[in-house]
């Protein structure tokens, strides 16, 4: 299939960029490495574009998507049948993940310039992006597991530099060495997973794993270890992997910590784009999941729903406008996962999947709208606390708007995007699980509280004291804005029950009102009640904080997971198996090799004495000896 | 009678006038001109040794009673070689003022003691053998109480001669054993009787424990260390090297050819003995501060490896032993060597005395290194080689868990011979030894060793050399 | 002359002609120009063995000589190369070269110095190209004692100590060498003839497996002290932590491959049988090293001491591999030496660096090294993605390569230590990112090192050289892991047929 | 033979000779006496040496031959030992065994 060789530019693209600002950039001016980069990423973003149009519009799609490899090569030959390849892989969702990411990134290039502007470590920061770019490209358009994880662990890498990009703010650190190893904790499940499916089907391969009727699992129910089928630990661990990325519960404690990043940072990687990796993942492997490992995939199902709930309630209580919107991602992508978990392959009953992909690319855009309208506000105020906020509608009325659209986006107000897609898995769990169902339902009305409450305590209730008067970011950073804004409304609009489906077949899709006016209802109600509590400063809310007591404190110091896994990290493995096992070397290994030395020191002074200076004491040893000896010989050799 | 005969055994021919040439020079110079001996007795003893090295008849004297092989001439002109350097190492010792009236005695005891030996490698009797083993004895307790004035030196005379008497009538009651059960002196009638009955056995352990006393082999040794010590140290080094190897060489060549149809009774015996040697040595060794007594456990232990040659009981382990006594020569008089030349200057013969000596004389401390390192067996240095074949046929005979003993052991002398590296290299000292030039004779020697040492081991023609002549003299 | 003997007779001649220079400054140079031919013949080898191959020169050891050295014994100065024996002498060319330009300013003295260093490296590129187990067992000892005179005289902290347990326990390794090369050599001649210490000559035969059993232990033993095996790695971690920058790039980049590369070539590939029945006692040992190696390191405060546990971890991960006994775990195994190498060598060159200018190793009296001396502190980093494994860095190319290796075993005790071993790249990301985390980033904790100047121009290049070589790796795998898999197939091919599977 | 006398008492005799000079080597506090003690035990080598070859080998002199140098030898072995007790003597004043100890560990 040839016709888009050229998509193998959209990764290289920013890949030239990162090495060309990596290692030049600190002898130009700073701006040139933000032009580079944000032309660069144009450039990549139209080829997407381009790429998109013609593999979607660009011909008769009756009997489906095909699967398109423009370009491949070996880059490791592990055996005859396991290669890692290097190259692109061309389907719906892998064509959908382009556009995101390079839309995202594209839109963050360009905000950045305002952003960051007179920051130190400019040029490094534009470096950063372009490397995270590259990474999530390679990774969206991986042909098989192998190259997947490859740019996994290089995105992983990416958002650690990001997070740490104040690296002399102590926070920062401590917050990027938590993402990292928090997901790296997490690949190692992806990785045994890999192994595990690596071994029972002896390929990397995408095209042969997820091929509909494949033979490559034969005998592999036969397969089992303590009692659960190797595919489906296989797969629970991959998922595991994509959990991490992904921050489902109880891996998700990276991601509010992630908010020491830069705010672009945030609408990038830890919104839009590296954390749909692990939906992107699960979605990947959809067809193992769902026919080798129904386990694996209600594991899936329910995490994601027991997250998106937990997140939701967490973020009620915040008052970091950056970790609102982080709970509110976790929350959102719980939602993807459950989508997944509860879909079925093939047409209508692939809709949890075409639902999860939909809502992956509504909240895309609106995500990353959000979070560059936060950063939009920080900018503004220098501060990421609600209470220093308020009434900022006044000074800053683009960001104002678009935050607000998003926000409607979000709670799912109909005919934005965010309703069509967040309805699609609704109706999806509807119809396999009502109990996920009934999470989601309460979740939706919850989201909208949170996000209006976010909303109203920032642009509306009491001005606050100001240093100086807060100012309407530049254009550079509101034409992205505007943009995300425009795609957030009309996103929803995009027929993608015709585009992204597990078969690759497109379907019809009807309106499902008994669903949409509920969850229409329920986000009202949430916007109703943040309205009534936020809107003018009161003390409502405090009252009510205190009335819920332990639980409200404990929502809001996020059920104490930070402590948990403090405790895990520092008391457990740094003090009870670490420590141990440096003083067991220490002592007792070494302590045994330095004890033979030290015995053979010791053993030399206790003998000293057999050389008396006497020499009859001499004598008598060579006679005895003579003597030891002959009964030696006579004895025992004849 | 056919006087032409005697050109075999023509190195003793030459040895024995060597020392009546030196005594009548002693007599015909002037007591002023006393020093003046050294250079001659130096340019004789060249000559001898180099005379040695012309290749010889092989034939048998006095009815069988001597015996010239290609491999007993070879074994002498290892001696003589070693003795070369020791007298060329002696050089600066005798020049002292001290030992100007003593000048010839040294040599000419020396050289007695060589004449011995020679005897001793050459024996085709027990008689031979005994006549041999004393004339090497006695006088070395003459030159062991050198330095008349010193107690210790006293000392170490004394015990050399009370031991040396005490384990020469051990071995003769053994050899009376012998010659009852067998009714022969001679060596080829002796290996035709030999049977493993209680007698002989007796009579053999007898043997090994005379002869142990003077190879050193635990439990024979104890006199080896404080002799070493109290002996000036150009005689520590020629009873550590000559005397020692003299003996290996007969040991081999006894056991290999009169007990070789008991060999299966001896291996088991000279493996606990190696065993014992090597592991007492080394655990001694570890902690002397005294440099020439820590030589001494040194060369006890080197003696327990030469054991592991001798179990070969082939012309591989003849081989190995007679190279490794070749390595052995060039390796501790290196060291000795050093040592002399320290104490001639400094008078310094302990290890922390040598703290720094790097800073100050580098040349001495590198040969001090090398010759070290070959007694460690670290390649690639002659020492390795020689290690490493005693080691090979040890092996050969089955012995891989003496072998590994062996090698441990070897480790551990590594750390001792490590500590004196470090004392050289590492340990920083307030008061070095000075920079000092030794003789011409002592750097001669010196250089002699370490070439030696370096070059022994990669030149396989020597080795290869032994083996042929190995082979030739035990079939 | 033989381009292998080439590869001896250099060094050497570097070394007397540094006996004859003055001073530092002509001691280096003469150095760092021997060691830079040394690179160029070790790239023109690597060169000419591909072209070789793709003539389709299929032997085993390609510019092969063979000279009698002690006849009656058999003993060959023997010498040959396969793919894997050329990738590691290219890693020595690499780190030694490196090694030269880390220790530029050795001001005490520094001819001595060098000459020890390269006499280091003269024993390595013997050891390599020997197919003679004499001459290889010489150059492995040769290898070994200049460690104690470069720990002990140019060594910091206790020294002394570290350099005698280090030198003594890896002697003691030896022994155990000595016993299985005994063992070998008497018994390659089954059916009478000659017998030898030439490795192809005894792989040709099948030595009884009653035999195997007693000698393989000792072979994998010995060289697996050197290989860092648990738990006999303890002079690890002191004998790094006292040794001069360029000592600890050459011990841990090179020395220690010695001990993996002798354990396959002579301990596995010879004794394959009993190499298969005992595999079990050493995987549990190696898994045991890997996960233990990483716990170690997270406790540790000291540099030096991080990175010698590290590589007790990443040297138990390649013997570990080895025992898997199939093509793509042995290709990992060796991949990981040669990643390893690297980049231990560079940690190692870094820490110097960063030792000179705050002369303090532990990590916790460090902080901010970022904003001063950002060279060394991004060098530093990527060191460190490349120790955890991050792809485009060699050190994921062999961990991979490894894993999935490991894991196609058909046996699930094989499985499960994979497993377990894969855990060491989670723990691995603790301990290196802990160091980043306190070293490098955050405020600067020593008002000292507020004006710490950064790399100079030697210490720039010795990085350099070192990080291209691991980004190379890294980036493009495919040719390295087909020259040393390619080598392999006859080594696998022989246990296959003695080993039922 | 000799009158009737066994050659098992030789070598009774000659046994009981070496372990005294043994003991009193060992035992016996003197330079001298232990010198003394030396010359018993080559004593009694040369009865084994003259006995064998008497009683056994009659027929050849190898054994009297053997003993002839043994004594021989004693004599040179006692001259220079006495020498080196006398330098002993010197520096000690007395000939005392247990005072020649300046040399150990």
């Amino acid at each position: 299939m040839t016709g888009y060789n050229y998509t193998i530019l959209i990764p290289i693209i920013p890949l030239v960029i990162f090495l060309v600002t990596g290692l030049l950039g600190m002898k130009w001016k700073p701006i040139v490495s933000g032009l580079i980069g944000t032309v660069g990423m144009g450039t990549a973003w139209l080829l997407s574009i381009i790429t998109a149009g013609s593999y979607f519009f660009g011909g008769h799609h009756a009997e489906g998507f095909q699967t398109i490899i423009p370009f491949e090569m070996t880059w490791l030959r592990f055996t005859e049948t396991l290669i890692i390849k290097m190259g692109v892989l061309l389907d719906p969702i892998s064509v959908m993940m382009l556009v995101v990411v390079t839309t995202i990134s594209f839109m963050v290039h360009l905000y950045s310039i305002g952003y960051m502007h007179g920051e130190k470590g400019f040029q490094r920061f534009f470096a950063f992006l372009s490397l995270f770019t590259f990474s999530m490209l390679g990774l969206v358009i991986a042909t098989n597991i192998f190259q997947m994880y490859i740019f996994w662990e290089l995105v992983g890498v990416s958002s650690f530099l990001l997070i740490g990009f104040y690296y002399q703010k102590p926070s920062a650190v401590a917050a990027s060495k938590k993402a990292f190893i928090v997901t790296r904790f997490a690949d190692l499940g992806f990785l045994v997973g890999i192994l595990i499916l690596s071994y029972v089907t002896k390929t990397f391969d995408f095209g042969q794993l997820t091929q509909p009727g494949t033979t490559i699992f034969g005998n592999a129910a036969s397969l089992s270890f303590m009692g659960v089928s190797a595919l489906t630990w296989a797969m629970t661990l991959i998922f595991i992997g994509g959990a991490g990325k992904s921050a489902m519960f109880p891996l998700h404690i990276w991601l509010p910590d992630a908010m020491e990043g830069p705010t672009p940072v945030s609408a990038l990687i830890h919104a839009a784009t590296m954390v749909v990796a692990g939906v992107y993942l699960v979605a990947r492997m959809f067809p193992v999941i769902h026919f080798q490992a129904p386990a694996a995939q209600e594991i899936v199902g329910y995490v994601g729903g027991f997250t998106s709930l937990f997140a939701a309630i967490i973020a009620i209580t915040q008052y970091d406008i950056k970790r609102v919107l982080a709970f509110s991602t976790l929350s959102q992508l719980g939602y993807m996962m459950l989508a997944l978990g509860v879909s079925g392959y093939g047409g209508e009953e692939g809709l949890g999947y075409m639902a999860s992909m939909f809502h992956l690319f509504t909240h895309a855009m609106f995500k990353a709208l959000l979070f560059l309208g936060a950063g939009s506000i920080i900018h503004a105020v220098h501060s990421n606390y609600m209470y220093d906020m308020g009434g900022l509608r006044k000074y800053m009325p683009i960001t104002h708007a678009t935050f607000l659209i998003a926000c409607l986006t979000i709670a799912g107000v109909p005919f934005l995007s965010g309703f069509f897609s967040k309805d699609e898995i609704l109706v999806a769990a509807l119809h396999h699980n009502k109990l996920l169902f009934a999470v989601e339902f309460i979740v939706a009305g919850l989201t909208a509280f949170y996000m209006f409450r976010l909303y109203f305590s920032v642009f509306w209730g009491k001005d606050r004291h100001y240093h100086h008067t807060p100012h309407e970011s530049p254009l550079v950073m509101t034409i992205p804005l505007m943009f995300l804004a425009f795609a957030s409304i009309f996103s929803g609009y995009l027929p993608f029950t015709e585009l992204v489906t597990s078969d690759k077949i497109g379907f019809e899709s009807e309106m499902n009102y008994m669903v949409a006016i509920p969850s229409i209802l329920i986000g009202f109600l949430g916007i109703a009640v943040a309205w009534v509590l936020y809107k003018k400063e009161s003390d409502i809310p405090a009252k009510l904080a205190k009335s819920w007591g332990i639980l409200y404190t404990a929502t809001y110091n996020k059920f104490y997971f930070d402590e948990i896994y403090l405790f895990v990290t520092r008391k457990i493995i740094f003090n009870y198996i670490s420590r141990p096992i440096a003083w067991f070397d220490r002592h007792i290994v070494d302590g045994f090799m330095v004890g033979i030395g030290l015995v053979t020191e010791k053993a030399s002074y206790k003998i000293k004495g057999m050389q008396s200076g006497q020499l009859q004491h001499y004598a008598f040893a060579f006679v005895a000896g003579a003597l030891a000896l002959a009964l030696f010989m006579i004895y025992y050799l004849m | 009678m056919d006087f032409g005969q005697f050109i075999i055994m023509r190195q003793e021919l030459l040895l024995i006038i060597a020392a009546v040439v030196i005594l009548i020079a002693e007599i015909a110079t002037s007591d002023e001109k006393k020093g003046s001996i050294i250079p001659f007795s130096l340019g004789l003893f060249v000559l001898v040794t180099a005379v040695g090295f012309i290749p010889g008849q092989e034939g048998t004297l006095f009815g069988g009673a001597y015996q010239s092989t290609q491999l007993t001439m070879f074994m002498k002109n290892v001696l003589n070689l070693a003795v070369l350097i020791v007298f060329f190492q002696a050089e600066s010792w005798l020049k002292k003022p001290e030992n100007l009236d003593k000048i010839s005695e040294y040599f000419i005891l020396t050289i007695s003691t060589l004449i011995g030996m020679n005897f001793m490698v050459s024996a085709g009797d027990f008689l031979t053998f005994y006549l041999g083993l004393e004339t090497a004895t006695i006088p070395i307790a003459g030159l062991a109480a050198f330095d008349k004035y010193k107690s210790q030196s006293a000392e170490a005379g004394i015990k050399l001669i009370l031991s040396s008497a005490l384990s020469s009538g051990i071995l003769l009651f053994g050899l009376s054993m012998i010659y009852g059960a067998t009714g022969s002196i001679y060596f080829a009638d002796v290996a035709a009787k030999i049977a493993p009955t209680p007698l002989i056995a007796l009579g053999f352990i007898f043997f090994v424990a005379g002869m142990g006393f003077k190879i050193s082999l635990v439990p024979f040794h104890f006199w080896t260390a404080d002799v070493y010590e109290g002996a000036p140290i150009n005689v520590t080094s020629y009873l550590s090297v000559v005397s020692k190897g003299a003996a290996a060489f007969i040991f081999t060549i006894v056991l290999f050819t009169v007990f070789k149809s008991i060999v299966a009774l001896w291996q088991p015996l000279i493996y606990t003995i190696a065993v014992a040697t090597m592991t007492l040595a080394n655990l001694f060794a570890l902690r002397q501060n005294n440099i020439k007594r820590f030589l001494a456990f040194s060369s006890i232990a080197q003696a327990g490896f030469i054991l592991l040659g001798i179990l070969g009981a082939g012309d591989l382990g003849m081989t190995a032993v007679v190279y490794f006594v070749l390595v052995y020569v060039f390796t501790n008089l290196g060291a000795f060597g050093v040592v002399s030349a320290i104490y001639d200057a400094s008078g310094v013969e302990t290890i922390s005395g040598y703290n720094g000596l790097y800073k100050t004389n580098p040349n001495l401390s590198l040969v001090m290194t090398l010759s070290l390192f070959s007694l460690a067996g670290i390649p690639p240095v002659a020492g390795f080689f020689g290690k490493f074949f005693l080691f090979t046929s040890a092996a050969g005979a089955g012995y891989y868990i003496l072998v590994l003993i062996a090698v441990l052991n070897a480790t551990i002398s590594l750390y001792y011979y490590l500590k004196v590296v470090k004392a050289m290299f590492i340990d920083q000292n307030d008061q070095p030894i000075p920079t000092f030039r030794s003789s011409m004779a002592m750097r001669i020697a010196l250089v002699v060793c370490a070439v030696g040492v370096f070059f022994v081991g990669f030149a396989s023609g020597i080795f290869e050399y032994i083996r042929s002549i190995s082979q030739l003299f035990l079939n | 002359m033989n381009i292998l003997t080439l590869l001896v007779v250099i060094p050497i001649l570097t070394i007397i002609s540094i006996l004859f220079t003055k001073d530092l400054k002509g001691a280096r140079v003469v150095s760092a120009v021997g060691m830079g031919i040394q690179l160029v013949v070790a790239a023109v080898l690597l060169f000419m063995y591909l072209g070789a191959r793709q003539t389709g020169n299929m032997h085993e050891m390609l510019f092969t000589a063979d000279y009698t050295w002690f006849k009656s014994l058999n003993i060959h100065y023997s010498i040959g190369v396969d793919g894997i024996a050329v990738a590691m002498i290219c890693l020595t060319a690499i780190v030694t070269f490196a090694g030269i330009f880390a220790s530029w300013e050795m001001a005490y003295l520094s001819r001595e110095f060098f000459v020890l260093l390269i006499l280091l490296a003269t024993a390595v590129y013997g050891f390599f190209i020997s197919l003679d187990l004499f001459t290889m067992f010489l150059f492995y000892e040769l290898a070994l004692i200049p460690m104690y005179p470069l720990i002990g005289i140019w060594g910091s902290g206790p020294k002394e100590k570290s350099a005698m347990k280090l030198t003594l326990m890896l002697m003691a390794g030896s022994a155990l060498i000595m016993v299985g090369i005994f063992g070998l050599y008497y018994n390659s001649a089954p059916n009478g003839g000659p017998l030898t210490f030439n490795i192809i000559e005894i792989s040709k035969i099948i030595i009884p497996e009653k035999t195997q059993m007693f000698f393989f232990p000792f072979a994998f033993v010995g060289f697996g002290i050197l290989g860092a095996l648990f738990p006999f790695h303890t002079w690890s971690p002191d004998g790094h932590a006292s040794a001069p920058t360029a000592v600890s790039m050459l011990h841990a980049g090179v020395l220690m491959k010695l001990g993996g590369y002798g354990c396959f070539r002579v301990a596995m590939f010879l004794m394959p049988q009993a190499a298969n029945s005992m595999a079990w006692i050493f995987i549990i040992l190696t898994s045991i090293s890997v996960v233990y190696g990483a716990f170690g390191a997270i406790w540790q405060k000291d540099l030096k001491f991080i990175n010698a546990y590290s590589s007790v971890s990443h040297c138990g991960l390649v013997i570990f591999a080895l025992l898997m006994m199939n093509q793509t775990a042995m290709d990992g195994a060796i991949l990981q030496m040669i990643s390893h190498g690297l980049m231990t060598a560079l940690f190692f060159a870094l820490i110097g660096m960063i030792y000179g200018r705050t002369h303090t190793r532990n990590v916790t009296e460090m902080g901010g090294l970022m904003k001063v001396i950002p060279f060394l502190a991004v060098v530093y980093m990527i060191a460190g993605f490349a120790s955890l494994g991050l792809p485009g860095l060699s050190g994921f190319v062999a961990e991979m390569t490894v894993f999935v290796g490991a894991f196609q075993h058909q046996d699930m005790f094989h499985r499960v230590v994979t497993v377990i071993a894969c855990s060491s790249i989670v723990i691995t990301a603790v301990y290196i990112l802990r160091v980043v985390g306190m070293m490098l980033l955050g405020p600067i904790k020593d008002p000292h090192h507020e004006h710490l100047e950064d790399a100079k121009w030697y210490e720039k290049l010795s990085t350099v050289t070192l990080l291209v070589s691991v980004a190379a790796v890294g980036i493009a795998p495919l040719w390295l892991s087909e020259v040393i898999s390619g080598s392999l197939k006859p080594i696998v091919d022989k246990l296959a047929a003695v080993i039922p599977f | 033979m000799i009158q009737g006398i066994p050659i098992e008492h030789f070598l009774v005799v000659s046994t009981i000779m070496f372990f005294i000079g043994v003991c009193g080597f060992i035992i016996r506090r003197n330079l001298i006496t232990m010198l003394m003690a030396v010359e018993l035990i080559l004593n009694s080598v040369n009865i084994n040496f003259v006995v064998f070859n008497r009683y056994l080998y009659p027929d050849q002199l190898q054994g009297h031959f053997f003993s002839l140098f043994i004594v021989g030898i004693a004599a040179a072995e006692a001259s220079v030992a006495i020498a080196l007790i006398i330098n002993i003597y010197r520096k000690l004043k007395n000939i005392d065994v247990e005072n020649v100890n300046e040399l150990k560990f």
